[in-house]
């Protein structure tokens, strides 16, 4: 009896355990640290950990096909290099300009994992070199945005919520709904679990592959968006640089395993603001770098082997 | 129940075994004996692999005795059991596809030569081990690239030449042919003969007559009956292992075919025309009516799979035509295949069929979810019917859809995998050993199906290494070699001697000679016939 | 008794004769194209094929191909370590500050705390079953975390006392052509590509990436292996950034960062396969000149701004992955 | 020469006035350094080949207008210049300089990343009698030995001097937050050093309550601020260790809705947008690192390779700027 109860705790703790963390980090903020209960503050959270969510999502597909995607801080940078050389055609033009060519450099990955069958990691790891080379080519230093709506939509907010979390909320739901609800959400699932299984039952196997590369892509150009807007400037050397290890930290963490053939939303979200509590816990509390890394070290550990596949003898 | 036949190699007390949710060993007691070749049998999921792996210190025990030749005993690592003396065949073992043969044969025990691996020793020594159970190949080769009845007779060589004490064989014939079950046979015979302790487990009931001397039935993790097999009723084995009364299976044949179907005449469901890949395939060219079952046969490696995913579009081919119901298949690959109303049960369940980490009703939906979806949308209301539909019609045991697919037992899954490829609706059907691995039960079922759909109009194309369930369940075999036809049987003359006679003497057809390249034309003269 | 023969495939009847040529290119694919390289670079570039140069060249990635020899065992298991890079730079900190005590206390240190990070990994990953990505990503934070608390967040750089004699040794050159640090990485190269490929252990290796559960089921001591691959790689970042240390003369603070994804790269161009099971030493060490020698090309091409640099490092990384890829492939897949 | 034909800096920046470098007589150290003492042959500049090695990518206003400045004042003296970028990865500077010199560099000119670990490059520079002339930061080692000059600024004494404004700023009384450079940088050391130096040598009443990395980036400024204002919404200072943490940091500031002038920021580096800052108010005040360093460099360059003497330390005066003579000076901020 004791061993189904315990069974029953793991195996509860392994599907809610990021929760579990995400309570405890925000009760010992709200005892701890002064300031952390107000609105402002909730704010600031929630500014600061939106562009990791929105990547983060998109990580979660790609990462649930059993791939990765190394370049989603290098498409941030091409996606404000964009926003910055558009900008003279208003700020709409200058951001769909920019979310296409996330889009387009997610397909590039997309089409050589896919077509090509080269490792994802290798891939992307060469689209993170090349892209930022190429958003610091066209824009070779940091520039002002000097846009009223764009900067409206950094840091403005309605029914007092800024504008960058509806974004982030949106972008949830879009893809909580292309995961629950579409063909293509159980497409990828199905190529992450077992790709010639997929393959076999005429699943387009390369459509969907390129189809979820290119969706993390333009969700990264998103998340560059945002954060141009926030930082009223384009500034390719350092906008999102090092996210794809918080985003990949946020979705494990979340309980997507790496080895692909699940995927976890919602759990996602979870991971990529206990993330951001975590980090912001230790600055408020003037840590020195040193304990940050080894805070995180010991955080992500705990929380994967929480969430860690059971059963596998 | 155990007769006193002096002290067992191994003996095994009250073993108790649990996974989450389930008691897959309730107490199991067995006694294996020097020289005697043990039956375990039981159904799907009955806990013969998991009693293999307590054994063989796998799976670590909750409870029970061990003990080798009379002291206790008890392995935390298959590795331990292998050094003292337990050599075991695992029922899901794939062996190591990337590696070379002989490195898969010597793994462990490679032969040294001042402390490191003298290759060539090894590899000379890989290919006469071979060599005694008939197989000849490339020992330097991946062992991918050999056929799954190939890589079963690498793992047997394995296990047998570690110096063992007791040899334990989970479904060892399950990818075997006839001629290869033989030689296997021949092997457990010299085992016998050097004392050593076998056990065998196998769905194939005619296989253990011919074999074993004991037998142990095990039911829902309980071992229900031990004892020697002679005398033991084959019904009364079925109706142990079934937990029914005997009179209830007795009214069940050996297969569960009806005999031969009503075949429609008119356009055949599906016509291949000189399918040819390089190597693999010479030419291939067959038929199937509407409501026909033809039975593929041939040795391991005669291409009987290979033609089945030629004509499911999974095979690049140089030449060759598939047309469904007269109309040729449009488009490469599978999906045009499917779109044309060709499905293809693939022969390695795990790593081509099922998609684990899914539950049942995504595995089932998977292939057929486009026709359950509008605008990219999925109907779940759809799909819950269509799942609900086949689990109802194929008796699927699972505690639900939403159940992990990974969590059912092999016959399950095979249903499962049926159902994915039914709910297509398909014109025509290809089964690549569909009873693979999957009990009497199950089987009975799953011929039954096969019965049924044939009446229901659907071509379908048969692949099994068991000459009794080809023979029961087609209407016409087409015989196979070397990637090329080389015979035909149908009607009345479709019998088991018939099948092993035109599959030995099998010759290359002339066509294939003429279209054959100087490599492949070479190649029957490699084989070496003992 | 009854015969199976298996026709393998290949071209012709290659299968009677030794190794087919298929399994020479898929082995040294990558060879092929640093050949490409280096000939089309001392065709175009003055000054390129010259000995000065070329050991400069593999002297300077001499860190680098120590990093990946260790990753290569790693990756051949089916895993991934991202922690050599802030592991190697603690320990660069470590021995530069260790080296006060002298050149033993130096070597020692170091590769006690990188191996036993090493050997995190591996506990971690084998026995608690963690994925080697995110538990590497996580111990990734912690050696840097680790390297920052004992230099003072990153304020104290150690130096190597003058005269050390390691110093001597690291900057020393055989016959002045050869630097000693390229000697050092050609022995360890050996010694691995040996443990790799001729001992039992690295049948192990090979085993356990090839499939963890067969690999079990055949005894393969599969948490072991996998424990002892993690922590060779450890000790290789620990040796590594000995080197480093010795070689500049100082605990550099700011060292290593990204440095794990180059030795990925230099593995994966060395035709090892990151699923596992597939791979070579000797590849590895290829990689690791390609990438080097790439790197020193577009350097000499100058005239590029550093973001056209990164461009076309970029570019030319895919190439070189896409190129090797095509030649091997026809290699197996898991 | 004077200012008007200094080099304009076209390549970006704020597009304003270069202010070309004004040694500082004082801060400069006696030593002097020969061709005599260090070896070598005399040069005439404009026959022999100057390589440049630059760290970081130029995409801040300090790294652009800093090689601007050099590849522009080459060309005003026809001097054969190649140069290469480590984008901030320090190997790859050792790598790069090495580079340079097997391209033939017989002059070469650092801006180092780090201060340590430059052992192999002097090394080889000293086995050739290579002069090398470090800008922007020192090279640790020993003056007319391992390197002829140092040019640029002291990084301590900007931090002495970020100190002063903000004891003018709050009139010695006040809790401040600094926002550190990237760990482990020998600017953030220093810059942290003389800032602390001060403070408590002279205004006991200023605290230093929180210190976090930014990163160098504006990006890092604006979150780490953001979470300072949360937790400690009565800061009265924020010392950003370079323009684009405090431009960040009024970023921040702006949107939790402080007023400008509220928090008194001082940062380092004198960007027009810093300096704009303080015309409006936001930024109380800038102390300049001046990076326009060709003009001395190959003045230095041109006086060894003629055999005169060169000061081994060139320690030029930086400016400041606050809001008495912001809006004038304006023009020549970068
Ligand atoms: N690793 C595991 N985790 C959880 N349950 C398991 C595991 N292995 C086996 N089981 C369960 O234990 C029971 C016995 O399974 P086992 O594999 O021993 O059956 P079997 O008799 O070998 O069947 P088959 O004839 O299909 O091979 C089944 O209910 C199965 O689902
Ligand atoms: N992936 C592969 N690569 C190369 N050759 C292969 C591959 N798979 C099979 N072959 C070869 O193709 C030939 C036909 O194999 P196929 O699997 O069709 O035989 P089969 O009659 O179905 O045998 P089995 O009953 O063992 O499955 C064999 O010679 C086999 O070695
Ligand atoms: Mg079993
Ligand atoms: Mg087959």
């Amino acid at each position: 009896m004791a061993r189904v109860d315990r069974d029953r705790a793991r195996s509860w703790l392994q599907d809610y355990g990021v929760y579990v963390g995400v309570a405890a980090i925000v009760l010992f903020n709200v005892v701890f640290t002064p300031g952390f209960v107000s609105l402002e503050n909730f704010r600031v959270q929630a500014v600061q950990a939106a562009p990791i969510v929105v990547v983060a999502l998109g990580m979660a597909l790609v990462i649930a096909t059993g791939g990765i995607d190394l370049s989603v801080g290098a498409v941030m940078a091409l996606s404000a290099a964009f926003v910055s050389l558009y900008l003279g055609y208003g700020p709409l033009v200058s951001v769909l300009v920019a979310l296409l060519v996330g889009a387009v450099a997610g397909a590039v990955n997309g089409t050589i994992v896919a077509v090509a069958g080269v490792q994802a990691i290798i891939v992307t790891l060469a689209m993170m070199i090349a892209g930022r080379g190429l958003a610091l080519v066209l824009v070779p230093q940091l520039e002002g945005i000097r846009n009223p709506a764009l900067r409206e939509f950094g840091s403005g907010s309605v029914a007092g919520v800024p504008y960058v979390v509806w974004v982030a909320a949106l972008m949830v739901a879009l893809v909580l709904f292309l995961v629950r609800r579409t063909l293509f959400g159980r497409r990828l699932v199905a190529v992450g679990g077992n790709r010639r299984a997929a393959e076999l039952s005429g699943l387009p196997v390369r459509r969907t592959l390129l189809l979820v590369y290119t969706l993390c892509g333009a969700l990264a150009a998103v998340a560059g968006v945002m954060t141009t807007a926030r930082l009223q400037a384009s500034d390719p050397n350092s906008v999102g640089l090092l996210i794809e290890l918080s985003a990949i930290t946020a979705v494990v963490v979340g309980g997507t395993p790496l080895s692909g053939g699940r995927v976890r939303v919602a759990g996602t979200v979870a991971g990529a603001i206990l993330m951001q509590l975590l980090v912001a816990t230790l600055i408020k509390h003037n840590l020195p770098p040193s304990w940050t890394q080894m805070a995180q070290t010991a955080v992500i550990i705990a929380a994967v082997y929480v969430a860690r596949e059971r059963g596998r003898s | 129940m155990p007769t006193d036949r002096g002290t067992p190699v191994l003996r095994a007390r009250g073993l108790v075994k649990r996974f989450p949710g389930v008691r897959a060993l309730a107490g199991v007691d067995l006694d294996l004996h020097p020289g005697r070749v043990h039956a375990l049998v039981g159904e799907n999921g009955a806990g013969k692999s998991t009693l293999i792996k307590v054994l063989t210190g796998v799976h670590g025990r909750d409870g029970g005795e061990l003990e080798l030749d009379g002291r206790p005993a008890g392995f935390a690592t298959p590795a331990e059991a292998q050094r003292a003396g337990l050599a075991t065949i695992y029922q899901e073992v794939d062996l190591l596809p990337l590696l070379s043969v002989a490195r898969n044969l010597f793994l462990g025990r490679e032969p040294r030569w001042f402390g490191l691996i003298d290759f060539p020793r090894m590899h000379r020594e890989a290919a006469e081990a071979l060599g005694e159970y008939g197989v000849h190949v490339d020992v330097r080769r991946p062992l991918g690239d050999l056929s799954m009845g190939a890589r079963q007779m690498v793992a047997l060589a394995r296990a047998v030449s570690a110096r063992a004490r007791v040899v334990i064989m989970d479904e060892p014939t399950s990818s075997l042919e006839p001629r290869e079950v033989h030689t296997l046979f021949e092997v457990i015979g010299r085992l016998r003969g050097r004392g050593i302790a076998v056990v065998y487990v196998s769905h194939r009931l005619d296989e253990l007559y011919e074999v074993c001397d004991d037998v142990t039935v095990l039911r829902d993790g309980h071992a229900v009956h031990s004892g020697p097999l002679a005398g033991l009723e084959r019904l009364r084995l079925i109706a142990l292992m079934l937990g029914r009364d005997m009179s209830e299976v007795a009214r069940e044949g050996a297969t569960t075919f009806a005999g031969a179907h009503d075949v429609a005449g008119g356009a055949p469901a599906l016509t291949a025309e000189a399918l040819t890949a390089r190597h693999r395939l010479r030419g291939v060219s067959l038929d199937i009516r509407p409501g026909e079952v033809v039975g593929l046969g041939g040795l391991l490696g005669s291409g009987r799979t290979e033609t089945a995913r030629a004509v499911a579009g999974d095979l690049a081919l140089e030449e060759g035509r598939v047309a469904v119901a007269g109309l040729p298949v449009r488009g490469r690959g599978t999906a045009a295949a499917i779109r044309a109303g060709i499905s293809l049960l693939p022969e390695d369940r795990k790593h081509e069929g099922i998609v684990p980490g899914l539950s049942v009703r995504e595995n089932i939906a998977l292939a057929a979810m486009p026709r359950l979806s509008r605008f990219g949308l999925v109907s779940e209301r759809r799909v819950d019917r269509v799942v609900s539909t086949f689990m109802e019609r194929l008796r699927i045991k699972a505690t639900g859809p939403s159940q992990k697919v990974e969590e059912l037992s092999g016959g399950n899954q095979q249903k499962v995998l049926l159902a994915r490829w039914l709910a297509l609706n398909p014109a025509v059907l290809l089964l690549d050993e569909p009873t693979r691995g999957i009990d009497v039960g199950a089987k009975a079922e799953v011929q039954r199906l096969v019965d049924e759909l044939a009446e229901d109009g659907l071509g379908v194309l048969l692949i099994s290494s068991d000459l009794e369930e080809l023979v029961e369940g087609a209407d016409r075999v087409v015989v196979l070699k070397d990637g090329a036809v080389v015979g035909e049987l149908s009607g009345a003359s479709v019998t088991e001697d018939a099948l092993v006679d035109a599959i030995a003497r099998g010759e290359a057809s002339p066509v294939v000679r003429d279209r054959s390249d100087g490599g492949a034309g070479a190649a029957p003269e490699e084989e070496v016939e003992r | 008794m009854s015969t199976v023969t298996e026709r393998v495939p290949g071209p012709g009847s290659e299968s009677s004769r030794g190794v087919p040529v298929r399994e020479l290119l898929q082995r040294h694919g990558a060879l092929l194209v640093l050949a490409v390289v280096l000939v089309a670079a001392g065709v175009g570039l003055d000054g390129f094929l010259t000995a000065g140069n070329l050991n400069h060249v593999a002297v300077g990635s001499a860190f680098l191909a120590i990093l990946a020899l260790g990753m290569t065992f790693v990756i051949v298991t089916g895993g991934i370590d991202l922690s050599v890079g802030t592991n190697f730079a603690l320990g660069g900190v470590l021995a530069a500050w260790a080296s006060q005590y002298g050149s033993l206390a130096a070597l020692a240190l170091p590769l006690a705390v990188c191996g036993a990070i090493g050997l995190l990994n591996g506990v971690l990953i084998a026995r608690a079953r963690l994925a080697p990505f995110i538990t590497t990503l996580a111990t990734m934070l912690g050696a840097w975390g680790l390297m920052l608390s004992v230099s003072d967040e990153g304020n104290t750089t150690y130096l190597v006392p003058d005269g050390a004699v390691l110093t001597s040794l690291v900057h020393g050159r055989l016959f002045g052509v050869i630097g000693y640090p390229l000697l050092l990485v050609l022995v360890l190269f050996v010694i691995g590509g040996i443990a790799l490929s001729r001992t039992g252990w690295g049948q192990n290796v090979y085993a356990v990436g090839g499939d963890e559960r067969s690999a079990a089921l055949m005894g393969v001591p599969v948490a072991r292996t996998k424990t002892a691959v993690y922590t060779v790689s450890g000790l290789c970042a620990g040796a590594a950034g000995v080197l480093n240390a010795f070689w500049l003369g100082s605990g550099v603070t700011i060292f290593g960062i990204g440095i794990e994804l180059q030795a990925i790269s230099a593995v994966v161009i060395g035709g090892t396969l990151l699923s596992g099971g597939y791979g070579f030493v000797s590849g590895s060490f290829v990689g690791v000149m390609l990438l080097a020698v790439i790197q020193n090309i577009i350097n000499t091409i100058s005239g590029l701004t550093s973001a056209f640099q990164e461009v076309v490092s970029g570019v030319f990384l895919i190439v070189v992955v896409l190129a090797q890829s095509r030649l091997s492939r026809s290699r197996p897949r898991a | 020469r004077t200012e008007e034909d200094a080099s304009e800096d076209d390549g970006g920046g704020g597009g304003g006035e270069g202010q070309e470098q004004v040694l500082d007589e004082a801060a400069a150290g006696d030593e002097t350094c020969t061709l005599d003492e260090y070896g070598g042959e005399g040069f005439d500049l404009t026959d022999v080949r100057v390589g440049f090695s630059q760290s970081e990518a130029e995409s801040n206003p300090f790294r652009i207008t800093e090689t601007q400045s050099i590849v522009d004042e080459a060309e005003e003296r026809g001097v054969d210049l190649i140069t290469s970028n480590a984008q901030s990865d320090f190997a790859q500077q050792i790598n790069d300089v090495q580079d340079l010199m097997s391209q033939g560099a017989e002059v070469l000119i650092i801006a180092p990343l780090n201060s340590d670990g430059w052992k192999p490059v002097l090394d080889e520079a000293a086995a050739e009698d290579i002069p090398i002339i470090t800008v922007d930061r020192a090279i640790n080692g020993t003056a007319c030995e391992d390197f002829v000059t140092f040019i640029g600024s002291d990084f301590v004494e900007q931090g002495r001097r970020a100190a002063d404004q903000m004891i003018d700023a709050l009139d010695g009384e006040g809790e401040v937050a600094v926002l550190l450079g990237a760990a482990g940088n020998n600017v953030t050391t220093e810059r942290t050093e003389g800032f602390q130096e001060r403070i408590e040598a002279e205004a006991p009443g200023i605290e230093i309550v929180f210190e976090q990395s930014g990163d160098f980036t504006r990006e890092g400024g604006q979150s780490v601020t953001e979470q300072l204002v949360q937790s400690e919404p009565d800061i009265d200072g924020i010392y950003a260790q370079n323009d684009e943490m405090g431009i960040g940091a009024v970023t921040a500031l702006n949107g939790a809705g402080k007023e400008s002038g509220e928090v008194s920021i001082v940062t380092v580096d004198g960007t027009e947008e810093a300096v704009q800052h303080i015309v409006d108010g936001w930024i109380h005040g800038v102390v300049e690192s001046n990076p326009r360093f060709g003009p001395l460099a190959f003045e230095a360059a041109e006086s060894f390779g003629a055999g005169e003497e060169v000061g081994t330390e060139l320690i030029i005066t930086d400016r400041a700027y606050d809001p008495s003579n912001a809006e004038e000076e304006l023009p020549h901020a970068y």
